[in-house]
Parts: structure tokens; C-alpha cells; sequence
């Protein structure tokens, strides 16, 4: 059977895990198998987990988190035999499938709509914990506000320097106010639990807010401008699908705008928000990121952002 | 920083005063009486819970407020039995709790709401909103009054006038009245109350009640007032900031009051800091700089100006006759 | 009202802590039951997770060596009276020395490497309780809200240093540990304590992540205070309740992988039962043990008398 | 909440049909193996004043403690005017009017003396209109039996004599006809006492009635009606004072002859061991309390200190054992002089071979969380006998506490006790047991007595008398002017930080020191 382990964040954070574990929920519901999961408690499990379900016969075993990168270099050497997909970090091993995500080309296309709708040409960003991964977030969104309106200011907070930030609803949405005082009008929320908060301050404020990892729009409908939308949930049912059945590939798979690893959400509840003169620039975007003509800095591949 | 600027900055400070400065008194009753509690941060977090369960469930704020006061003096029995009744540790009773809470809540939340330990989005009419007080919109055309009245002192929610209410109440109550006085005798010489025919055991339940109704209101205000709904662990360290600022004010509820704002204030600066370049200075101010201001003023102001603070003589001393 | 008898020792230090545990397990089992499970499989499994096979133990013991370091951290903090609540972020301080020592020396020999990173992480660690230690003892500044500052503090610093400073990896030599004045106590014993805390870092560091990772100590430090204070401050009880806790640690994890319905939080609640029951009302079942005590057996009366001896003798 | 006045309780207001203020009848109290009262039986007239004297730990304190409704006793009956009541606590017993003064005071230290009088007896929820009854009935009790207070004043502020008086105070608000008073003039001073003796039969004389303990059988004679003379947790006796004697009552209590007066030769003095040079040291407020004090102690001879409580003997006793830097001033042990740099003086000096036994067991002798064997080895842990490096060797530390235990009478001879768990007196014993037992050449001890009974004075007076004649230098100092007076080879009488005069013990007079501690030097009186 294949199983997951998920991160610290824990099974329903409502945003990476979560995402996963939907992914799984759906190849179980499709296929009809059943599939293990785990939660781990602190970070000296990591390898103890992998290897306990490893030896039980588990295949393949997905794990979604950068934290497990060391874990795995280890235990992916002693099981050969087991495939194994790791979710948001690289690992080079001939039975390791590393998915990546594009999230600076999918906050790229977030940030210029949040340009595109901002009357102020001041925008915010509410990072969670202070971490290379969420840089990459700000990087790629900031990029694409100035892509739009190259004159805008984009602030840039971040909730805390522990694992709590994910956590901290409060703390975002007053990240969030604050970022209303200073003259903002759409804030991306790149904070997992968090970010809660920052969609909950711009609906009191009735201004506008962006989700991320999954579709938000929901949450407070002709508020949520639009979310980020990171298709872990795809990209693990993909991986237990061709565990399963013989299509497996190991090596590194990159989600991007092409495939539909990242987007930007468009449904019922954030329709009226984005006019077609927004969506045409938009779509123009992503196509020129597709084909290569726009090229959105990474800030993990130099830990800068331009 | 301009004035509309400041005003909104200490708008923010007020808000997020409000649970520090609620959880800080209800600290001062209960170690007022000599029991230690480092619990607080648990006990919020149960109340946080319990106020946006039933808030959401029922859409009524009232009764999400009732049940957090109820959750948190309910931890406060178990307080209380551990450390008053049973005479054990009661930093250990402390730490208990806040085990409890981290574990119960989620595991609860798990069990009812399926969202991964958070309680779902409360509907309208379960959650405390800001009130605008009288001529708010007339007056904030003045200069100077008018914002100050309208921007900051009108607008926010009753919790947040409950708690500050609740300093000059606890000043009365702990200066003025009979209980306050028995009540400050306890934490000091349990004996001397004892044999001045007083029950000490009882003399304490009550004073664990008042901390209990406190952290009640402090645990909704997270989750009902301020936030929307509850999620893992909100409280994020709350607790323990409020015991720093009991600590920094001498068990006194003024000096709590200016103590708990010192905290709002940095935490609120620390907010508005981020993200924009301090002018003058040529480089940029790493983010984790700035959010550990509050800590670090917090040491500089307590070693340099602060001073030894010595607690109730016989906190976290279970009071015992024989043996 | 009847006047009780003490009990004898060995009921005292090892009789009624069993029982309190086993309260505190039935408790969870009622628990247990109602969230659907069976107890009795889940107390198997626990216990043969953590102690039933080589490799489960080996991760029993990791755990449990943390919170040896981190309670005696607090333990011999408190015997100067102070209490340090800040092994949390002495600890994680630490992993900064544990990590450049190892860094430094990456080529060598793991017989120079590991002396050295215990050095630096206690020299990293006791730094981090000095200070506080030092504003203790010259400033007054209490102990309580300093530890807690610096646990804030510290992860602020880490953040940073780990994320801007030590990516590329950078040379940063690890501050030596000042010179400690000879007469305070207080300075002393705190750095100690940080020193001890420290040594977390290396256990974590060296023993199984071989890196830094943010945020290790991951509450070690917290639960050292329950461990010191179970252990009633003294190194024996200090090192069962490690044991304990780290049983539960390993044990839990293992009761996840065999019952999935079974989720970390039902852990820590089993967790903060066992502190509540064999730690703060510990109290609970005493008077009735005196009074069994008592009732059944004449020998233990007379070693109670012995013990207290009265000194009446009429 | 309820207060004093809705009491349940009715308070027999006209003097009941029976003469007996208070029956105690079978009275049984244990804790744990400990039988702290045993069948005791007591009857105590109305309107006299009734002493109790007994070894310590005798169980003399738990007995009035259960009268008091403190403790709760096992079995027995308590009649108050007549009436058996079952006096479930402290409240219960204020209401049938019974006050007690403890031994250790009952007081907030940082609360007024206004707020300690009304703690317990307030009349309604709100403060203020109690405090402004209180403060006119204190203006009241003043002048009644001149006990004369301010009630503004924080009681850790004043001293031990008014914070005693505050304890009266208390009583007496709360309308005590039956006043207990533990061990009242252990820390008053000759003079504070006299006056406490003069308000107690001012209040017998009104009808009420006073239970007095104490371990100084000249006050049991001067004031008492009756005494009861108790042991080990029995009353072994009770009778009229005027048929009975100090011996008497002495052998009663220890069960054999007690010499009451100190036998010493005459001293033989060396060489000078111990020297104090114009020393200067300040309290805690930094006000100088020593000022400019210059003497010495030789081989062989015991110094006395004596004045009255608070002129500066304290602090002259903590800088001379290092517990406290002087602003000026040098001390020299044993030819050594003494650094007083840094907080570890007390350390230096132990080891320059200065013992020091302090005035406040509880404060400074003793860790009483610590078990008796280990407070034995308290501040000489380092010594190479207890072990080599950090390490203790346990065995040899515990062998000596039980040698000591023996020497010394220390009850419960158990060094495993937590020592909080000893009496005062015996705690006292563990203290001396210690720095005297280590050989030193200087001794410097504080209250040696305090709060001891006759036998284990007899003890101490004696140990201390051997110590001097095997060549040691002592420098006593103690508030009790008796015991200065058969001790010591010399008196040096403190005032106000001064040394103000010397006196031969041997000829000088009560009368003579008496006026040198109130500050009239006999220069001064001659010039006058
Ligand atoms: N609270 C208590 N718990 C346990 N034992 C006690 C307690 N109080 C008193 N005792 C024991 O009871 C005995 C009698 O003590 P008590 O204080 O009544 O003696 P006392 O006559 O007042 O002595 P002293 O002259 O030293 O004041 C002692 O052995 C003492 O150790
Ligand atoms: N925790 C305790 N356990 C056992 N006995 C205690 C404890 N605390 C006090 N006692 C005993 O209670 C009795 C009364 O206590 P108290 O504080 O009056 O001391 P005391 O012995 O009467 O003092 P002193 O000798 O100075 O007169 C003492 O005999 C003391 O040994
Ligand atoms: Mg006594
Ligand atoms: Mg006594």
C-alpha cells in the first residue's frame, strides 16, 4: 500500500498537508485502495518514521515538506527496493521522485493581479515563519506587482521566527491591519494557518485578500481577491498512482504554470472581482512565463531577490 | 510617522494589550494569593477554544463567552485541586495544564470539526465586533480629539473596554475591600490569615475563580473578539509574556496595566516596523531583529531600570499546619 | 480524625509514584475508549515501541537523554533557587557551538570533533543562562521573565543567523564563554544550567540530524521543567522521569503508526495526564496509602516509628 | 466571608455559673509517629493568669495551638466557661473569645499595623469603615494599658518588642477574654518585658484570663497564679506558684536537678584572637548602625555584648563574622586581618578559624529543607574530613551527625529528619553542635538560647564555659542581661552603635547596666 508521513504542520493545516492528504483521500476514493499516513510528532522521527514504514512494505511512501530532505538521503540508500516521492525539496537518489513547485511563477501571477486591482499602488505580503521557502513566495509575488505597476510599493511582513507562525491567525491579521494603515489594499497571505487571519482582517476591513496553497476564495467571498493555488494534493495522487501501477518515475518533476502545478484560483466566488481586462493581462502573463519570454527569479536558487 | 499613523499604531497597541493585560490580572489574583501560575497560557487556550466552539455552534457571541469563562475555571479547579487541596507543585500543575490544553483542544477540535483542529469560521453573530461609541463620527473631524477619540479610543471591541475596566475594579477590590485585603495577607503570611480565622483553602478557591473568569475572557477574546474561529495553539506564548509583565509590575494592577501596554506598544511597533526601512540608518534591519525588540527592550528595561522584584513572600508554598 | 503514620520509604519513593502513574494511564485508557480504541493494545504497543526491540529503545533513549539535560538543567538551577525556565532556548543556542565545531573540524576525527562540539555548545548554552544569570545577580532582574525573553530572543537569533548568516556558510567563531566571576553563585550555577541545556544540542545535533535544523529543541526545554520537577530536583528521579518521557515520546509514535486513529495530540494529552497525576497531585492517593499502611501491617508501623522516632519513650 | 460578627457561634457575655474559664479535658494530639499530647487534662480559673513552662518540644505550643483552634485534637473536650465546644478553627475560638499571641508572629510583614489589627475582623466587605473604627479603638487600647502604636507604621519596620505589642493589639480588638501568650519575651528586652508584665495583670485585674508560656521561671514567679509544668506531651504536674520554686519546677521539667546558676572559674586570657578596629557598618538601608566600635577578645576570655535589641549588635556581629561588608574598619583574625571583598567573607573566615553561630537560626543557620546530617556539614562541606574534590563522603558526614546528636540531646535523635521538622530549641542545638564541634579558636555566637529550655541551657552555658577554658576567644552577645552577666569575663554595653561602657560581671549591678544600655554612661551620670 502506498502511505504519507506528513510534516510537523500536521495532517489538516489547512493548506501543505492538507493538500496532500486530499490528494490521497482521492486515489483512495478512484481506485478504491487504501493508503498509510502518519503524523510526526518532532523532527528526531523523521528517519525512524520513514524507515518503519519502509520495512513494513509500504510503496511508495510520499513525503511533503523540505525538512525531509536529510531523512530520506539516508534511508532512500537502504531500501532501494521502495519508491519514494518527496515534495518541495530535491533529493538525488535513483528511487526518489523530488517535486518541486514553481510557487515564485504562481506568486508572480497573484502579485500582478493584486497591482492590477490595487487602487493605491500599495500592496501587502504576510509571510509565516521567516524562511527561505516563503522568500520565494514574497520574491516571485513582489515581482510580479512591479511587472504591473513598476512604481508600487509591496510590504513585506512575516509572522514570526517559530514554527508557532504557522499558527498565528492574530498576529497575521494584525500584520494585515497595519498593512491597511500603511496605505495597502490587497495582501497575500503566504502563511499557512496564519493566514486565516489576514483573510479574516481584509473582509473586516472590506478590503482584499489572496490565499494560498489551496483554493480560498471561499472563505469570505468578495474578499478573497484570488489564491495561490499549489497542487500538492495532484502531485501525490500522481505519485501513488505511479507507484502503483508501473508508470513510476523517479527524478526531479518540476509543477509549474504548464501543468498546472501552481495557478491562480478563478471560481463563482471571486468572479466578480477580476474583470476581463485583468484576466487578459493575466493569462497574457503566464503564457509569456510559459514560453520562456518572462523569466520570474527564483529567490531559493541564490537566496536574493532582484 | 505621521499622526494618523501613530494613532492606528496605538490602536493596534490596545488590541493587542487587551489579552496580556486580562491574563496579567487574572495572574495577579491567583499568585496575589500564593499560588503560583504558569498555567495562564493554558488556561486562554482552553477558553479560546471553548468560546468559538459554542460561539459557532450557536452564532451567539454571549454564550461563546460564557463557555470559555466556564472551560478556564474549570483548568483553575484543576489548578487548584492540584496545588491547594492535594498540596503538590504547583509549577508543575502549571505546566500540566498547559499540556492539557495544547492537546485537549486540538484533539477535540479534531473529533467535532474534522478541520484540523480548528473550530469552523464563526457565522454572524458569534463573534464580538467593534463598537462605535457615541459622536465617534461626529467629532473625529476635530484635530487632535477627533482622531484620538474616534480612531482610538472608539472602536474596538467590549472585551477590550472590559479589560481595561477590569485595573481600577482590581485596584478597588485589592485595596479597598475586605476580600482584597485577606487576599493580599494570604500570598504574604498564609498562617497569619489562618489564625486570624480565615480559611486559607477557601480564601484561594476564590481567588482561582477570579483567575479562572479572567482567562476566560482573555481565551475568547482570541478567538471570538480578535481572531475569527480557533486554531492550534493561538494563544502562541501569550501566557507566558503575561506572567513576565505580572512579574515586571510587582504583582500591582496599575503597574500591570503600563506593563501589559509596554509589551501591546512593541509588539504593535514591531508589526509596523517590518517591511519599512528605518530612515538614516544604511542598512536594512533584519526582520528577526525587529521582532525580537520587544524581548530584548524588555531585559534592557528591567536591568536597567527596573530592579529586584520580590513576589508574594509565600508564593508557590502549598500551605500546610502539620507536618 | 485519626492521626496517619508516614510511610516507609520505599512506598514512598517508589510504591505510590506506580500507582499515580497507573492513574494517570487508566485515565488515558478512558480516554483512549472513548475516542474508539482499545487501552490495553495501545499500552502494548506503547511499551513495545519504546523499550521492545533495538532500534525503538535506542530512540527511547535519545528522547530520554534530552530530558535528562534539560532536567538537570532546571534541577540544579533550582537549587540555587532560581528557576530557569529558558533551557528551551539555551539549548538551541547551543546547536550553533555543536554545529561550528562540527563544521570546523568536518574532516577529522569523530574523537576531536565530539569533545569539541560538547565544548562549544556548553560554552554556547551556558552564555545564553549567564546572561540572564548575570542580570540576576547584578541587576535584579528576575530570572523568571529573563529566561523567557532569551527563548525569544534566541529564536529570533537563530532565524537569522541560520537563514542570512550561516547559508553561505559563514565563519562565525562561537562566542567563548566570559569569564565567570568566582563569587556568584547565581552566575555559576545559571551558567551551568545553560551549559547542561546545551548539551541537547549535541545530542540532536550530532546524534541524529547532523545539522542544524530551526526550531530543535522543540520543546525539550519545556518539558525538562516537568522532568526536573518530577524528579523531584535529584539526579536519580531526574533520570526516571527522563526515561518515562522519552518512553512516551517513542511509545507515542509507535501507537500512531499501529492506530492511526490515535493522533499526536492524543499523546500529549496522555503526556500532560502522567505530569498532572505523578507530578503535581502526587498528594492524591497518600493519605489513603497511609491509611492502608497503617491498617495492615505492623512492621511498617514500627519502621515509621523508627524513622520519625519519637522523643517520647514513655 | 463570613466575619466575625455573623458567627454562628453566641459569646457567653455575663460570666457563666462556672469558675473555669477553660477546661481542657483528655486533650490527645499526635503528628505522625510524634505524640505531641497525651491525655492532658487542664483547668484554668477565670481572672488569673496561668503559666506553663516544659522542656522544648514538650508540647506546650500544640496545646494552646489546639485551644486556639489551630490544630485540631485527636480526641478530647475543650470547655470554655463551662460549655464544651468543639473549636473547629481559629474563627470559632476568636468567637468564644480566646486570643493567642504565637510564639513565631502571626503578622503580614508588609502590611500596617492598622491592616495586621483588622485582617480577620473586618465588619463589612468595604475597608475603610473598619480602619476607621480600628484606628479610634487602637487610640483607645493605648491609652488604656499604654500600648501605644502607629498604626501607619509597616510592621516589618518596627520592632520585634512592638510587633509583639501589635499581637497583643489583636487580641485585645477582637475582645479576647482568654489571652495565650507562646514564649512572649523570648525577644523582648528587659525593659519591654517589665512593661508586658504590667498590661498582663492590668488585664487579669479586669476578669481576664492569661495563659503564659515561657522557659524563664523568674517570670513564671513573678506573675503566674498557677503553673503547669509539662513533659514530653504529658502535664505532669500543676499547682499554685506561691507552694512551688524555681528548682522545684526546674526537676519537675527535666526530670533531674538543674543547676540554675553557671558555674565558671575565673578566665585565664592569652593572646589577643580576635580584633576589632574601628569598624563602621551599615544595615540594609545603608544607615550605619556600627559606629566606629574598636575592641578585642584574647585566648580564654568570653566578651559580652550587651544592649538593648537594635542599637547596632546585630550588625556588629554579622560584619564580625563576614556576613556583612563593613564601610570602614579592619577585623583581625588570629593575626590575620580579613578581606571582605566579594559575598564569600563568611567562607574566608570559617577557614581563618572564626565559628559563628547567628542570631537567626531560621534566616542564616540553617537550610530547614535540608536533612539534619546535612546541615551538620552546612558551611564546612569543603573540610577534607567529609571527602576529597566535590565529592562527599557521605558515611563519615552522617556518623558525625549522630555522634553529635548524642553529645548534644538533639531530639528526635534522627539525622535524617528534615530539619524544619525539629523544634526551635532543638534546631538551636544542631546550629551550636556545628560550630562548636569544628574546633575553632574563635567563637562568635548570637542569642545561644533563644527560645531553649533550662536543661539545654544549662547544656549550652556549659559547653560554652569548656570551649573558653580550653583557649578559645568568645564573643557572646545576647539581650538576655542574666545570662550576659554569668558568662561573660567582660561587658562591653552597646548603644545607639557606640560602645558606651565596660563592666566587670562581678561587680557591676542590674541598676549599673541597666542605665549604660539606656545611654547614661556612668561618666555622663557622674557629671549630671
Ligand atoms: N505541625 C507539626 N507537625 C509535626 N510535628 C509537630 C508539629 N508541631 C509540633 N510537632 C511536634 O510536636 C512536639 C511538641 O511540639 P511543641 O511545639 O508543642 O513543643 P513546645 O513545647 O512548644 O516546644 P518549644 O519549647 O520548643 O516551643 C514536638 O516533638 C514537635 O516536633
Ligand atoms: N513542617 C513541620 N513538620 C514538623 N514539625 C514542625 C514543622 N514545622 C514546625 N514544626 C514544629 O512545630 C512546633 C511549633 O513550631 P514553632 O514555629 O512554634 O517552633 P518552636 O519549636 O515552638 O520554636 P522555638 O524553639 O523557637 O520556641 C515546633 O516544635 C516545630 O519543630
Ligand atoms: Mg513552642
Ligand atoms: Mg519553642
Amino acid at each position: 500500500d502506498p502511505a504519507i508521513i506528513y510534516d510537523l504542520g500536521g495532517k489538516f493545516d489547512k493548506s501543505f498537508n492538507e493538500a496532500g492528504f486530499n490528494g490521497a483521500t482521492e486515489w483512495a476514493k478512484e481506485t478504491g485502495g487504501k493508503f498509510q499516513d502518519l503524523e510526526l510528532q518532532n523532527d528526531a522521527q523523521r528517519e525512524q518514521a520513514l524507515r518503519r514504514f519502509a520495512s513494513s512494505g509500504a510503496n511508495p511512501i510520499v513525503i511533503p515538506g523540505f525538512s525531509w530532505g536529510a531523512a530520506l538521503t539516508k534511508v532512500a540508500a537502504e531500501f532501494p527496493d521502495t519508491k519514494f516521492a518527496i515534495i518541495d525539496a530535491v533529493v538525488d537518489a535513483p528511487n526518489v521522485r523530488s517535486v518541486v513547485f514553481d510557487e515564485h511563477t504562481g506568486s508572480y501571477l497573484v502579485g500582478a493581479l493584486a497591482a492590477l486591482k490595487s487602487q493605491t499602488g500599495t500592496v501587502g505580503f504576510v509571510g509565516g515563519m521567516d524562511i527561505p521557502l516563503i522568500h520565494k513566495f514574497f520574491c516571485g509575488y513582489k515581482q510580479g506587482v512591479l511587472a504591473v505597476n513598476p512604481k508600487a510599493t509591496v510590504i513585506e511582513n512575516y509572522t514570526g521566527t517559530t514554527p508557532a507562525a504557522w499558527n498565528d491567525p492574530v498576529a497575521a491579521g494584525e500584520l494585515t491591519k497595519a498593512d491597511f494603515d500603511r496605505g495597502a489594499d490587497v495582501v497575500y497571505a503566504a502563511a499557512g494557518g496564519s493566514g486565516l487571519g489576514v483573510l479574516q482582517a481584509a473582509a473586516d476591513a472590506g478590503k482584499f485578500s489572496i490565499g494560498v496553497d489551496s483554493n480560498q476564495n471561499y472563505l469570505h467571498p468578495g474578499s478573497v481577491l484570488t489564491s495561490m493555488v499549489k497542487r500538492v494534493d495532484n502531485a501525490v495522487k500522481a505519485a501513488f498512482i505511479d507507484g502503483t501501477t508501473g508508470t513510476w518515475t523517479s527524478g526531479v518533476q518540476v509543477m509549474g504554470l504548464a501543468n498546472d502545478g501552481v495557478a491562480y484560483a478563478l471560481d463563482d466566488n471571486n468572479k466578480a472581482l477580476i474583470t476581463d481586462d485583468m484576466k487578459a493581462k493575466v493569462e497574457d502573463l503566464k503564457a509569456k512565463i510559459i514560453s520562456g519570454e518572462i523569466k520570474v527569479h527564483d529567490y531559493t536558487s541564490d537566496n536574493t531577490c532582484p | 510617522m505621521d499622526f494618523e499613523l501613530l494613532i492606528s499604531m496605538l490602536a493596534a497597541t490596545l488590541r493587542l494589550t487587551t489579552p496580556l493585560l486580562l491574563a496579567c490580572l487574572a495572574g495577579l489574583y491567583s499568585e496575589r494569593s500564593g499560588i503560583f501560575d504558569i498555567g495562564l497560557e493554558g488556561k486562554m487556550l482552553a477558553a479560546a477554544f471553548g468560546a468559538a466552539s459554542v460561539a459557532a455552534l450557536t452564532a451567539n457571541m454571549w454564550l461563546g463567552l460564557l463557555a470559555g469563562i466556564a472551560v478556564s475555571i474549570a483548568m483553575s479547579m484543576i489548578h487548584g485541586a492540584a496545588s491547594i487541596t492535594l498540596k503538590g507543585n504547583q509549577i508543575i500543575s502549571g505546566v500540566a495544564i498547559n499540556f492539557l490544553a495544547a492537546g485537549l483542544t486540538t484533539l477535540l477540535g479534531l473529533t467535532w470539526f474534522h478541520q484540523g483542529g480548528r473550530t469552523p469560521p464563526l457565522p454572524e453573530g458569534g463573534r464580538f465586533l467593534p463598537i462605535t461609541l457615541p459622536f465617534a463620527s461626529e467629532i473625529s473631524g476635530i484635530p487632535v480629539i477627533g482622531p484620538i477619540y474616534a480612531g482610538l479610543i472608539s472602536g474596538h471591541n467590549i472585551l477590550v473596554y472590559v479589560a481595561f475596566l477590569a485595573v481600577p475594579v482590581t485596584a478597588w477590590v485589592l485595596y479597598r475591600t475586605r476580600f482584597g485585603l485577606r487576599l493580599r495577607a494570604v500570598g504574604e503570611n498564609p498562617k497569619a490569615v489562618d489564625t486570624a480565622g480565615i480559611s486559607v483553602t477557601r480564601l484561594r478557591y476564590q481567588a482561582l475563580l477570579i483567575t479562572g473568569v479572567l482567562c476566560g475572557l482573555a481565551g475568547a477574546y482570541f478567538s471570538i473578539a480578535q481572531g475569527s474561529g480557533f486554531g492550534n495553539n493561538m494563544t502562541a506564548g501569550k501566557g507566558y509574556i503575561a506572567l513576565a509583565a505580572l512579574i515586571f509590575a510587582k504583582w500591582r494592577p496599575l503597574q500591570a496595566m503600563f506593563a501589559t501596554l509596554l509589551f501591546g506598544f512593541l509588539d504593535a511597533l514591531q508589526i509596523r516596523l517590518q517591511g519599512s526601512t528605518i530612515p538614516g540608518l544604511g542598512w536594512e534591519v533584519p526582520v528577526q531583529l525587529i521582532q525580537a525588540l520587544p524581548y530584548i527592550l524588555t531585559v534592557v528595561l528591567l536591568a536597567g531600570f527596573i530592579g529586584k522584584a520580590v513576589g508574594p513572600k509565600a508564593g508557590g508554598v502549598p500551605y500546610t499546619k502539620e507536618r | 480524625m485519626s492521626a496517619r503514620r508516614p510511610l516507609p520509604r520505599w512506598a514512598d519513593v517508589a510504591l505510590l509514584p506506580a500507582l499515580n502513574l497507573l492513574l494517570a494511564f487508566i485515565i488515558s485508557g478512558i480516554v483512549v475508549l472513548i475516542i474508539g480504541q482499545n487501552p490495553i493494545d495501545a499500552l502494548r504497543i506503547m511499551i513495545g515501541g519504546a523499550f521492545g526491540y533495538g532500534e525503538g529503545f535506542g530512540y527511547t533513549l535519545h528522547f530520554a537523554t534530552n530530558f535528562v539535560f534539560t532536567g538537570l538543567a532546571v534541577a540544579i538551577a533550582a537549587h540555587a533557587g532560581l528557576f530557569n525556565i529558558g533551557a528551551e532556548g539555551q539549548a538551541y543556542v547551543a546547536g550553533l557551538g555543536a554545529i561550528l565545531a562540527a563544521l570546523l573540524l568536518d574532516q577529522t576525527h569523530w574523537l576531536l570533533v565530539l569533545p569539541a562540539a560538547v565544548i562549544c555548545a556548553a560554552a554556547c548554552g551556558g552564555l545564553w543562562a549567564f546572561i540572564p544569570g548575570y542580570l540576576q545577580a547584578k541587576r535584579g532582574s528576575h530570572v523568571v521573565i529573563t529566561t523567557i525573553m532569551f527563548n525569544f530572543i534566541a529564536s529570533a537569533l537563530m532565524v537569522y543567523l541560520l537563514n542570512r548568516v550561516l547559508k553561505p556558510v559563514g565563519q562565525m567563531e562561537p562566542s567563548s564563554a566570559s569569564v565567570v566571576s568566582n563569587s556568584k553563585l547565581i552566575m555559576i550555577t545559571m551558567t551551568i544550567s545553560g551549559a547542561l541545556a546545551g548539551l541537547v544540542s549535541v545530542n540532536e545535533v550530532l546524534g541524529v540530524q547532523n545539522r542544524l535544523v530551526l526550531d530543535f529543541p522543540s520543546g525539550y526545554g519545556f518539558v525538562g521543567i516537568a522532568v526536573a520537577l518530577m524528579g523531584r530536583n535529584h539526579p536519580i528521579g531526574i533520570a526516571l522521569a527522563a526515561m518515562l518521557f522519552g518512553a512516551l515520546y517513542q511509545g507515542g509514535l509507535e501507537l500512531q503508526f499501529y492506530m492511526p486513529a490515535i493522533t499526536r495530540e492524543m499523546i500529549v494529552v496522555i503526556q500532560a495526564l502522567v505530569i498532572l497525576f505523578t507530578g503535581a497531585m502526587e498528594g492524591l492517593l497518600r493519605p489513603g496509602l497511609e491509611t492502608i499502611f497503617m491498617m495492615r501491617s505492623p512492621e511498617a508501623k514500627a519502621e515509621a516509628v523508627a524513622r520519625e522516632t519519637a522523643t517520647s519513650d514513655s | 466571608m463570613a466575619n466575625l460578627e455573623n458567627n454562628s457561634v453566641q459569646r457567653p457575655e455575663t460570666a457563666a455559673a462556672s469558675p473555669w474559664a477553660i477546661e481542657l479535658v483528655g486533650i490527645n494530639k499526635r503528628f505522625g509517629a510524634v505524640h505531641a499530647n497525651k491525655d492532658i487534662d487542664l483547668k484554668i480559673k477565670r481572672g488569673t493568669v496561668h503559666g506553663i513552662v516544659g522542656e522544648n518540644g514538650a508540647g506546650k505550643s500544640t496545646l494552646m495551638s489546639i485551644l486556639y483552634g489551630f490544630y485540631t485534637a485527636d480526641s478530647g473536650e475543650i470547655r470554655v466557661n463551662g460549655v464544651p465546644h468543639a473549636i473547629s478553627d481559629s474563627r470559632h475560638a476568636l468567637a468564644l473569645g480566646i486570643g493567642m499571641v504565637h510564639q513565631h508572629f502571626m503578622l503580614v510583614d508588609n502590611f500596617s499595623i492598622l491592616e495586621n489589627v483588622v485582617l480577620g475582623a473586618e465588619d463589612s466587605p468595604l475597608l475603610a469603615p473598619t480602619l476607621s473604627k480600628a484606628r479610634a479603638e487602637l487610640k483607645r487600647l493605648a491609652s488604656e494599658y499604654s500600648l501605644e502604636v502607629n498604626p501607619d507604621a509597616i510592621v516589618e519596620d518596627v520592632s520585634v518588642g512592638l510587633q509583639q505589642r501589635v499581637e497583643i493589639l489583636k487580641a485585645l480588638y477582637r475582645g479576647a477574654d482568654v489571652l495565650i501568650l507562646d514564649e512572649p519575651t523570648g525577644v523582648l528586652t528587659p525593659a519591654e518585658a517589665d512593661h508586658l508584665f504590667r498590661v498582663l495583670r492590668t488585664l487579669r485585674d479586669q476578669g481576664k484570663t492569661i495563659i503564659l508560656i515561657t522557659h524563664k521561671l523568674r517570670e513564671i514567679m513573678a506573675i503566674t497564679d498557677t503553673v503547669s509544668v509539662m513533659r514530653q506531651g504529658e502535664i505532669v504536674k500543676t499547682l499554685p506558684t506561691k507552694e512551688t520554686n524555681p528548682e522545684q519546677l526546674a526537676e519537675l521539667m527535666v526530670g533531674r536537678r538543674v543547676l540554675l546558676r553557671v558555674e565558671k572559674g575565673p578566665a585565664n586570657p592569652g593572646k589577643t584572637l580576635l580584633e576589632v578596629d574601628d569598624l563602621v557598618v551599615a544595615d540594609d538601608f545603608k544607615v550605619p548602625r556600627v559606629k566606629n566600635i574598636s575592641f578585642s577578645v584574647r585566648a580564654g576570655e568570653i566578651v559580652g555584648i550587651a544592649g538593648v535589641a537594635g542599637n547596632g549588635q546585630s550588625e556588629l556581629l554579622e560584619a564580625v563574622a563576614g556576613m556583612r561588608a563593613p564601610l570602614l574598619g579592619n577585623v583581625t583574625v588570629n593575626g590575620n586581618p580579613v578581606s571582605f571583598h566579594g559575598d564569600d567573607g563568611a567562607a574566608r573566615l570559617r577557614r581563618a578559624g572564626l565559628a559563628h553561630v547567628p542570631e537567626d537560626r531560621h534566616r542564616m543557620g540553617l537550610v530547614t529543607d535540608f536533612e539534619e546530617w546535612e546541615n551538620n556539614i552546612l558551611g564546612y562541606q569543603d573540610e577534607p574530613q567529609y571527602g576529597k574534590g566535590a565529592l562527599l563522603d557521605i558515611g563519615v558526614a552522617r556518623r558525625e551527625a549522630v555522634e553529635r546528636i548524642k553529645k548534644f540531646d538533639i531530639r528526635p535523635a534522627n539525622p535524617r529528619l528534615k530539619t524544619a521538622n525539629f523544634s526551635g530549641g532543638n534546631q538551636q542545638k544542631i546550629v551550636l553542635a556545628r560550630e562548636m564541634e569544628n574546633d575553632p579558636d574563635v567563637l562568635v555566637v548570637g542569642q545561644p538560647t533563644r527560645g531553649v529550655d533550662i536543661g539545654a541551657i544549662e547544656f549550652i552555658h556549659n559547653q560554652i564555659i569548656k570551649m573558653r577554658d580550653a583557649g578559645k576567644a568568645i564573643l557572646l552577645v545576647s539581650v538576655e542581661l542574666d545570662e550576659i552577666r554569668s558568662l561573660a569575663d567582660r561587658i562591653l554595653v552597646m548603644f545607639d552603635g557606640h560602645i558606651v561602657g565596660e563592666a566587670d560581671p562581678a561587680t557591676a549591678t542590674e541598676g549599673e547596666l541597666g542605665l549604660m544600655m539606656a545611654g547614661i554612661s556612668k561618666e555622663k551620670e557622674a557629671a549630671r
